[in-house]
């Protein structure tokens, strides 16, 4: 088992979040025997007490997570970059909420900038998702909300979010205002 | 003496100074200007054939340096002298900045085969953080800005046209027979569809499809079906 | 130094998009010096040949990058993005980073020819910003380097940069002087 064949495998797995082991055949030109040796090597070292991420199979694709212990600590970065979102990333956001399923070009055009870093980040903050759109030519992705979204949102569903009133009554809206309060 | 050049080959002519300077094995700092003036113009007369556009910064650092030369070449005053230094000088920059911009390329080009990587957090809790209070704020101006650009997109559609708008105040009132000026204007959407509207009523008054009568209601014509 | 705590630190590098010391602090609640302790020991270990990953700090956030030697399999699972830059805006954005904040004019003096062009379209990449210098006689525009800058060239701030060529250092120049004598 050479050196420079776990690493490969290592940062394949990190920049993909999650691959199947055929996968990481076809671009690793590897065995699966080699492949799963070395993925268990992989999960030794990371299993050890000073690592804070670990490797797992979730529904047959390996990838990376943070350890269950270290969740508290975690969700602070989380949670904090919801509430510390930009304007670029709110003005996506919004734009993905009345506009779904939108592809990335469509995002571009109306906000006449570059989008992708801003999508990046709210789909790591769990506010939006990508999919392929199987009805539109060349199945391109598109993002739509989650259902997170409505729930941080304090709204029922997306209509209600063309309702201005609705929103702004909303319970959740107060606790925002609230925690921007403390903030400041 | 061969030269090949091709279009936008040198930034400009401290690049083709230093070129000089490098294929003369000098020293930007002991720039000796007599030794490559003849050359540079040379290269500048080539210059002038395939990129007209940004020779003049070429054939001021051409005269320039002609005056420098001959100035050396005749008696070389304290002044001429420290001319040549100031050039000498600028051009060391120069290649001290083309140093740095290979630097950065090089860094930019490795960094590029760097790809930043993150995990996610194996319990997919919910992430209940607060969303800034300002978001109200940017889902009003999207919407407002959403709104806009469909005026202007059904604009392009031609929905405005007055010929549409005339076959369908013209099936209105086929049908309705009698309607107040306000109810047909009220159809429209905005103040641009009003505007049509309004124009589309004076026309068909004018080509007595509709008749005004003294409720300033308008009524079908007995010959309108025919119009 | 903790086992825990090295974990936990890589936990919330690994769950965010980088972090700063300062963020790091506020999180972890532990001391700087702890920090920065736990943050060369977790560089150290990646450093190794084989870890695929490593530990960066880019324009003062610390986070992980795929290593640069695996980037032909790598690029395979994630998109790589290359920023397309002429000869002539290289030089322009050189002059910017080891001058900044500097005038048009300045910049025009050390190339010997116009940069507009070249500044405006290294606007439009996010590298350079345009601001008005207040302290200057007239407020001219003068241009600096953005924190996106950084970010392409994968370094933590400019001194960093600076160490690498620096101007007013005269070993550096002597290198300049070499190295203009051995490409000729």
């Amino acid at each position: 088992m050479k050196a420079e064949t776990i690493a490969e495998i290592e940062a394949l797995l990190m920049a993909s979040h999650g691959l199947s082991i055929s996968e990481i055949m076809s671009i690793s030109q590897k065995k699966r025997n080699e492949i799963l040796e070395i993925l268990d090597k992989i999960e030794e070292t990371y299993s050890k007490e000073d690592h804070g991420i670990e490797l797992k199979n979730v529904a047959g694709k390996y990838s990376f997570f943070t350890k269950a212990s270290y969740i508290e600590a975690v969700s602070k970065v989380k949670k904090r970059s919801i509430s510390e979102m930009t304007q670029s990333q709110m003005e996506v956001l919004a734009i993905i909420a009345f506009n779904q399923p939108i592809t990335l070009k469509e995002m571009e055009r109306f906000r006449g900038s570059s989008s992708s870093n801003q999508a990046r980040e709210l789909i790591s903050l769990g506010l939006i998702r990508r999919r392929r759109d199987k009805e539109k030519k060349g199945n391109p992705y598109v993002y739509v909300t989650t259902e997170n979204f409505l729930k941080i949102l304090g709204v029922s569903d997306l209509s209600s979010l063309k309702e201005e009133k609705d929103f702004e009554n909303s319970k959740v809206s107060q606790n925002v205002r609230n925690s921007v309060k403390e903030e400041s | 003496m061969e030269i090949q050049l091709h279009s936008g080959q040198f930034e400009g002519s401290l690049d083709l100074l230093l070129f000089l300077v490098r294929k003369h094995k000098m020293n930007p700092l002991d720039l000796k200007i007599s030794e490559i003036t003849d050359e540079f113009i040379e290269y500048v007369k080539e210059i002038e054939k395939i990129d007209i556009e940004v020779t003049s910064d070429f054939i001021l650092m051409a005269a320039t340096l002609m005056e420098i030369k001959s100035r050396i070449l005749l008696s070389p005053s304290k002044e001429t002298i420290e001319k040549q230094e100031e050039i000498a000088k600028q051009l060391y920059e120069y290649a001290i900045v083309k140093e740095s911009a290979k630097k950065i390329e090089a860094l930019c080009d490795w960094h590029s085969k760097e790809l930043g990587v993150s995990v996610f957090p194996f319990e997919t809790q919910e992430k209940n953080g607060m969303i800034p209070e300002s978001f109200t704020k940017v889902l009003r101006v999207i919407r407002k800005e959403m709104d806009l650009r469909k005026k202007i997109y059904r604009i392009s559609k031609d929905v405005y046209s007055f010929s549409k708008k005339m076959e369908t105040i013209k099936t209105f009132m086929l049908k309705r027979k009698r309607a107040s000026i306000n109810e047909i204007l009220s159809m429209s959407n905005d103040r641009l569809e009003l505007v049509v509207s309004f124009v589309t009523i004076l026309e068909l008054l004018r080509l007595k499809f509709l008749l005004i009568d003294s409720n300033d209601e308008v009524i079908l014509s007995e010959g309108g079906n025919n119009c």
